[in-house]
């Protein structure tokens, strides 16, 4: 209940992000602002501090002002707002975790159904498949496909997706984690297959397509639904690994793992701009991680996911 | 020449030396600059291990094959061509001095016919002795291994076509003459060419033993005759180079004694990490240029362990003259005037470490006249950006609402560069992306017409102090190639008139240097005020930073630090 | 057991097959990479362009090419990288593997230790206050991205409390352990904990839900029915029959690390192990190194799940007959 | 005795009282849920959690064991009071070999030595008939039959000669064959032994078998108390005439079986009256307090007058 609360209460907070952005700190979180000056007690400062010590070299973003006014957690080295590019990210970020758990856990629930009920040669052919992406470490794969798809973008057929889109990450991540959810499904609609009511309907001969639909698909959606929080957990922290390696979301656009990326070189600087993404991940991913254990006991007692990451 | 990636060019003596070189080849012996200054050797500072940081290894190891600044650096230590730049620090490391050759080489047949006395009793560091032969195959070499420059610099050698048309039979039949009973090695080109004794010095004509195979030895390292050897090379984990038991000093100028026992380069460290170590002392120093975050709290608290060297370079962002929307002059002018050239400074480190600049050639250089043109205020300095003006540009193009593809490369200044100019096109009316690319890619990428790069951020190092390595090489027709990865004029900027002013320039420079660089002068002010295919940037400096301890920093300009010259005793 | 041998090696043949010739694919339809034009150098003459793309084997139709690469990986074990030009792709493997080794080996154990511990903690005082507290540790390590997690331990530990309680903590690095063993675990123990944070979380979630479900089997009932302590029941009954599902999660989880899954963890503390091999090569598009590294990484996932397997067979009685 | 779960407070044995004498055979019997299982697992201390509350008194040898410490309780189970459990399938640890198990209990409450405590197990397994036990012993769980493990069960019960041994539906997952053979086997030990049993099934055919005395339980309740002679011919509750209604007899020349109607209650929602009272065909007003154990030695919950429960078994046993 507390994790269901905590997710709501992240969802609202990057949901009002333009208004922050806009209304609140009156700021564009996406337009490089070097030369930018703000406001603290009285005094005019450049967002930019130049390094006025030693030898003077160096230039350092203002840190957290803690005020939620302006910079209340400081700058980034484009002088951009953190805590209004925060807000901004967790919508970039949740949006990646949510829509490539429902593209993975629905690709997967096909491919699972059809290998799992027509078995033979589709069965072969998609467990094969499966077999070779599991092979290949998540990661590993993952970041293979963003490298080279941020160098070339992506050509289905007739849809393009541009190299700085954010559904080459979407496409990745669900692509990635679909065996791990297929192989259950696979297994699940092979046992429902042996069971009397699908043997019945295929012995009044009901096509293959009502039966997956009418027969199958309902039994094996609970099993699907369990998987989903903790799918949006995983594919968020993938997407934030990605981004960190500056492979996932690409600038301006911000995620959490972007944001820890750009955080990375003000590390010893100006921690708040690496520590406060990381923080709104663990939050997030434990709510759903919690949330998904509620579900799972709602649902399917039995079911087990296991972590990839 | 590029600073981090695997390009580098050859550092050639000044213009002014070439010049008198060429007129040397006329008649006269050149002068001989031999007796110039050299390090004095210290012996109570030998020993000890230096140990160098760099995020990761420079590739092969093999000097008649490796591009890099990262090796040429340990190069300078470890091989030796017939002639060399003098190791000393500043101005005068350019300089070129006789190496294994007694003295610089006796010019004759208008220009065309080198001739080298090579020095007696030198050895490799297999102890085997150098000999004429050596020489011979070690030219011969250049073309089997494929040099990146064979078929350019070294194909004016007599002979070189054959060599090129099929390598592995090549002998340079006419070109490199050996008489072992004189010791006398004799080149003949085809042409005069100015910068040939550069073309030497640099580690591409590094004399190595006739018995290397030809072919890339890779990490497998090659007997030299510097101060140093290498010992190993693992590249993701360290190299190591020891003293060459056979060398004795014979020209402190072209390679003297260095100090420490051992000289390691550790590889696969983390930037951060290399900073920390180098801060704790537990390495002497770093290559990779240190991390703009670190840099506020290095200059306020280790402010004597840090050198900042002034570099002839220019960053720059390099727009694609031929494709839209750049192909419109109004766009690129446009860009010019939004982009903050200030604020690009702020992001490679402040004032203290760059200064803005409009023109293609950087301050110092021959032919250097300071002039600005696209800016808010009108002297010859820059004052800042004038957006309103870019705004009026772009609708004035009819260009507003196109999409641009920025590419930078993914080390944080350049990328931080990258979003500021996606930053600034989305403000004056473009729809621009980033599309950020490792380092080792994104300057072939941005080079090849292929790819419809529309814009670009990248920068140039000189190779030597001549107008011409910037303004012919980066902007000339004969530099582009469409269709390549190895198309340096990455704005595709073609203008024949320009072209033909150059080449004038070029036979100026010969004989009369002020009145050539007076023409570059001009050359470079108007490709910018009349075509403006750059956004010029900065002129950034180099920073060392060195650990507590390590002592006599030396700074060769052709070589930077030099290596085997550190104390650590 | 001949015939499951044999059946095995088929399979992981097909796999790294296909995933060899996946990556060969990916790569080549890459555009604005020339390896031909890298390799040349800068202004180097079409003439020496040709060179280089012949002697490389680059003018041979894709097919022929794969097969030269598989005989370069494979046979001759000479195949060296198009970026770091004579640098062999295999010796970087077999140089990159022990430290990966090292550090998986290493997280390995503070992992099963911490998460067993924790598990069995958990699963005995179930329903009392410990055991959600260290279940929710358990969610939060889960939760924690290791490579953030790493860069807060840098912060820590190389930052303002450098100078103080940490000042024992080397810079990132490694050390091999030939050369100093001190030096060697002191280099990776913050490596180490990073690593094993986010599985000691997962195993002890896991183990605690087994072990949740052993203590409901009929068996255990049996056992307290015999006189047999809680502890004895807990440790020889329960947990015994619970390792089995944790020992093939371990073969697994174990395999893709060595594999080059550690990467972020490498990546962050600068340690030059597979996976951080794999990801240079990966941004430097150095094909010959991807693929090497790819291949190396798949031979340990498909040989973690083949050990697995007859591990299995050890451990379950039940399915050492069958 | 009573469990907390979600749903409320469940109150699974309620006001039992009974004694197994020295040498005795008492049978529980009852459906599924009525409390049989539970209330014996509850005097050997082998429910726990913080859900459970025990309250009442058992004695064992004249001693009070119910809440004494757990170290103590241990000593006694396996030792004096040994227990043999319904499903032997699931209830051997299926990754030891049954001769480690077995000696494991072994050397639990003896000092034997390893090797002692396997040849014992040898043994053993040879008292409960398995062939070949030198081999057996060696092999694991899952090799054995049914049968076989159940004789390995009570093998491993009597390791240690208890005088009580607690048999919790043996035979029940077992074939007919098998049922018998065990239940041979039991008296058989038991005359040798001489040790008591407290026979748990649901089956009166069993009882009718074996016990000496009977227990019946309804939703956690004695129902009827009495020797197996007693509550077998004179059975007094409604709910033992179903139970024995229900025992398929192949001297009886009746159609059908007799069954209760209806499924037996929830322990959740016992009735505030007559535990049964919801499910029989004989139910008053009266029903709706709870009826005390009445009679000396034979007792019985019922409401119903002795006249009319004569009447009304009569009419029972016509009908049949």
């Amino acid at each position: 209940m507390i994790a269901l609360g905590v997710l709501i209460l992240i969802l609202l907070s990057v949901i009002v992000a333009p208004f922050y952005a806009h209304d609140i700190a009156h700021t564009n979180p996406f337009t490089s602002n070097l030369n930018g000056t703000t406001v603290i007690s009285g005094r005019t400062v450049p967002v930019l501090q130049p390094n006025t010590q030693g030898l003077g070299l160096g230039v350092t973003p203002i840190g957290p002002t803690w005020d939620f006014r302006h910079y209340f957690l400081g700058a980034d080295n484009q002088g951009r707002d953190v805590f209004a590019r925060l807000l901004y990210g967790g919508r970039n970020s949740l949006f990646i975790g949510t829509v490539s758990a429902i593209i993975c856990c629905g690709v997967a629930a096909v491919l699972g159904m059809l290998a799992g009920y027509f078995g033979g040669v589709i069965d072969w052919v998609l467990s094969r498949i499966f077999d070779i992406v599991w092979a290949f470490p998540v990661y590993l794969l993952a970041i293979s496909l963003s490298v080279v798809l941020l160098t070339s973008g992506l050509n289905l057929g007739p849809v393009h997706v541009g190299p700085g889109s954010l559904w080459l990450p979407i496409v990745i991540i669900a692509a990635v984690y679909v065996p791990y959810v297929a192989r259950p499904v696979r297994g699940l609609t092979m046992s429902l297959r042996e069971r009397e009511f699908i043997q019945a309907a295929i012995g009044s001969g009901a096509s293959d397509w009502r039966i997956l639909t009418k027969e199958v698909l309902p039994n094996t959606l609970p099993s699907v639904i369990v998987f989903f929080p903790l799918m949006v957990a995983f594919n968020m922290l993938t997407e934030s690994a990605l981004s960190f390696l500056s492979i996932g979301v690409q600038p301006p656009a911000a995620s959490w793992g972007t944001i820890i990326n750009d955080g990375l070189g003000l590390l010893y600087t100006r921690p708040w701009v690496a520590l406060a993404p990381g923080i709104m991940i663990v939050i997030t991913a434990v709510s759903l991680n919690i949330l998904g254990d509620g579900v799972r006991d709602a649902f399917d007692p039995k079911a087990k996911l296991r972590g990839a990451v | 020449m590029k600073f981090r990636s695997r390009w580098l060019g050859v550092a050639s003596a000044s213009a002014l030396v070439a010049a008198s070189l060429v007129t040397g080849a006329m008649g006269a012996q050149a002068s001989t600059p031999s007796t110039g200054p050299a390090l004095t050797y210290q012996p109570s500072h030998a020993g000890g291990t230096v140990k160098l940081l760099a995020s990761s290894a420079g590739g092969t190891l093999d000097p008649q094959v490796n591009y890099t600044l990262q090796y040429w650096q340990l190069y300078q230590a470890t091989y030796d061509g017939l002639v060399s730049f003098r190791k000393v620090s500043g101005k005068a490391s350019f300089d070129i001095v006789p190496d294994l050759a007694v003295a610089l080489p006796k010019v004759t047949n208008g220009g065309k016919t080198y001739t080298f006395v090579l020095r007696k009793g030198i050895k490799f560091s297999n102890g085997q002795t150098v000999t004429v032969k050596d020489v011979q195959a070690s030219f011969q070499r250049l073309f089997k291994v494929a040099n990146p420059n064979a078929g350019s610099w070294y194909a004016g050698i007599v002979g070189a076509s054959a060599c090129l048309a099929k390598p592995a039979t090549c002998t340079l039949t006419g070109g490199v003459v050996v008489n072992p009973s004189k010791n006398i090695v004799t080149i003949n080109l085809t042409a005069p060419d100015a910068e040939f004794l550069d073309q030497l010095a640099v580690p591409f004509g590094s004399i190595l033993p006739a018995s290397t195979p030809g072919h890339d030895m890779g990490t497998t390292p090659i007997p030299g005759t510097g101060a140093y050897m290498f010992k190993s090379d693992n590249p993701n984990t360290k190299l190591v180079m020891v003293r060459n038991p056979y060398f004795k000093v014979w020209n402190a100028a072209a390679q003297p004694q260095g100090y420490p026992k051992e000289i390691d380069e550790i590889f696969s460290n983390t930037v951060e990490s290399e900073v920390t170590m180098v801060e704790n002392g537990q390495a002497n120093w770093m290559f990779d240029p240190i991390p703009s975050d670190r840099l506020a709290e290095l200059s306020n608290k280790y402010a004597s362990q840090l050198h900042v060297n002034t570099l002839t370079s220019t960053w720059y962002i390099a727009m694609n003259v031929n494709i839209a929307p750049f192909n419109n002059l109004l766009a690129r002018e446009a860009v010019n005037y939004a982009f903050d050239k200030n604020a690009a400074v702020k992001l490679y480190g402040g004032t203290k470490l760059a200064s803005p600049t409009c023109q293609i050639l950087p301050p110092g250089f021959p032919g250097y006249q300071p002039f600005c043109a696209f800016q808010k205020g009108t002297g010859s300095t820059y004052s800042g950006p004038d957006l309103a003006k870019a705004k009026a540009l772009v609708k004035k193009s009819g260009t507003a609402g196109m999409s641009v593809g920025v590419v930078a490369q993914t080390d944080t200044v350049d990328l931080a560069l990258g979003q500021y100019l996606q930053s600034v096109l989305n403000s004056i009316g473009y729809k621009a992306t980033l599309k950020p690319l490792s380092p080792n890619i994104q300057f072939n990428y941005i080079q090849n017409t292929n790819n419809k790069v529309q814009i670009s951020e990248t920068q140039w190092y000189q190779d030597y102090p001549a107008a011409s390595d910037f303004l012919k090489i980066l902007l000339s027709c004969s530099q582009f190639h469409p269709g390549s990865d190895n198309s340096i004029n990455i704005s595709g900027f073609c203008n024949k008139s320009l072209d033909a002013q150059m080449n004038q320039a070029e036979t100026l420079m010969l004989t009369n240097p002020t009145k050539g660089n007076a023409l570059w002068a001009q050359i470079d002010k108007q490709i910018m005020t009349k075509y403006a295919p750059w956004v010029p940037e900065f002129n950034p400096k180099l920073i060392d930073f060195i650990s507590k301890g390590t002592g006599n920093y030396q700074f060769s300009k052709q070589f930077y630090m030099l290596v085997d010259q550190l104390w650590v005793k | 057991m001949l015939g499951f041998i044999i059946r095995r090696l088929i399979s992981a043949i097909l796999v790294m097959f296909s995933i060899s010739v996946l990556v060969f694919l990916i790569f080549f339809a890459t555009p604005g990479v020339d390896p031909a034009a890298r390799i040349a150098g800068r202004s180097a003459s079409p003439a020496i362009i040709a060179q280089v793309r012949h002697a490389f084997g680059l003018d041979r139709p894709l097919p022929i090419r794969w097969a030269l690469m598989m005989d370069h990986l494979f046979i001759k074990q000479d195949l060296s990288s198009y970026v770091n030009i004579g640098s062999r792709v295999v010796p970087q493997i077999t140089q990159a593997a022990p430290v990966t080794l090292s550090l998986v080996a290493g997280a390995a154990v503070i992992w099963m230790v911490i998460g067993v511990t924790g598990g069995v903690i958990a699963a005995a005082n179930r329903g009392k206050f410990i055991d959600p507290v260290i279940m929710f540790i358990g969610i939060a390590a889960v939760s924690v991205p290791a490579y953030w997690l790493g860069e807060v331990v840098n912060l820590i530990t190389q930052g303002g409390l450098h100078h103080s309680i940490f000042a024992w903590v080397p810079p990132s690095g490694y050390v091999p352990i030939t050369q100093s063993p001190g030096q060697w675990a002191l280099h990776l123990i913050m490596p180490w904990l990073t690593l094993a944070a986010l599985y000691a979380g997962i195993y002890a979630r896991v183990l605690r839900a087994e072990l949740v479900n052993a203590l409901n089997e009929d068996y255990v009932r049996t056992a307290r029915a015999k006189g047999l302590s809680e502890r004895r029941i807990l440790i020889r009954h329960a947990l015994r029959c619970s390792l089995i599902p944790i020992v093939s999660l371990f073969g697994l989880d174990f395999g893709a690390l060595i594999g080059g899954a550690a990467l972020l963890t490498e990546v962050v503390f600068g340690l030059p192990g597979v996976g951080l091999l794999t990801y240079t090569s990966l941004q430097n598009l150095d094909l010959p190194v991807i693929m090497g590294a790819v291949m190396y990484g798949a031979f340990f996932v498909v040989l973690a799940n083949a050990v697995v397997d007859i591990a299995y067979a050890f451990l379950d009685p039940r399915v050492r007959i069958a | 005795m009573s469990f907390a779960t979600r749903a409320g407070v469940v109150r699974a044995v309620d006001g039992l009282s009974m004694s197994v004498g020295r040498g005795e055979t008492v049978g529980i019997v009852g459906e599924s849920g009525s409390g049989k299982s539970v209330s014996m697992y509850s005097i050997l201390g082998l429910l726990r959690g913080p859900n459970v509350s025990i309250e009442g008194r058992v004695r064992f040898n004249g001693q009070d064991i119910l809440g004494r410490p757990d170290r103590e309780l241990r000593a006694l189970r396996g030792k004096d009071i040994a227990m043999i459990f319904q499903d032997p399938m699931t209830a051997l640890t299926p990754v030891y070999t049954v001769g480690w198990q077995i000696a494991e209990q072994i050397r639990q409450h003896t000092d034997l030595t390893k090797r002692q405590a396997h040849q014992r197990a040898i043994d053993l397994l040879a008292e409960v008939a398995i062939p070949d036990p030198s081999r057996r012993v060696n092999q694991y769980p899952h090799e054995f039959s049914g049968g076989m493990r159940q004789r390995a069960m009570i093998a491993m019960a009597l390791s240690c000669e208890p005088s009580l041994l607690i048999a919790d539906e043996p035979t029940t997952a077992l074939d007919v064959t098998t049922q018998a053979q065990i239940l041979e086997l039991l008296a058989e030990l038991q005359e040798r032994r001489g040790s008591s049993i407290v026979l748990i099934t649901h089956d009166m055919g069993v009882i009718s078998e074996v016990a000496d005395r009977v227990v019946v339980m309804y939703a956690g309740r004695p129902a009827e108390i009495g020797t197996r002679q007693e509550v077998i011919r004179e059975a007094r509750h409604p709910y033992t005439w179903g139970l024995l209604g229900a025992v398929p007899r192949l001297d009886s020349k009746r159609a059908r079986l007799v069954t209760i109607p209806g499924n037996p209650i929830s322990p959740l929602d016992v009735p505030p009256g007559c535990a049964f009272a919801p499910r029989c065909t004989y139910r008053h007003d009266r029903c709706s307090d709870r009826p005390p154990m009445r009679g000396t030695d034979h007792l019985d919950a019922c409401w119903l007058d002795d006249a009319e429960k004569e009447q009304r078994r009569a009419e029972i046993e016509e009908a049949s």
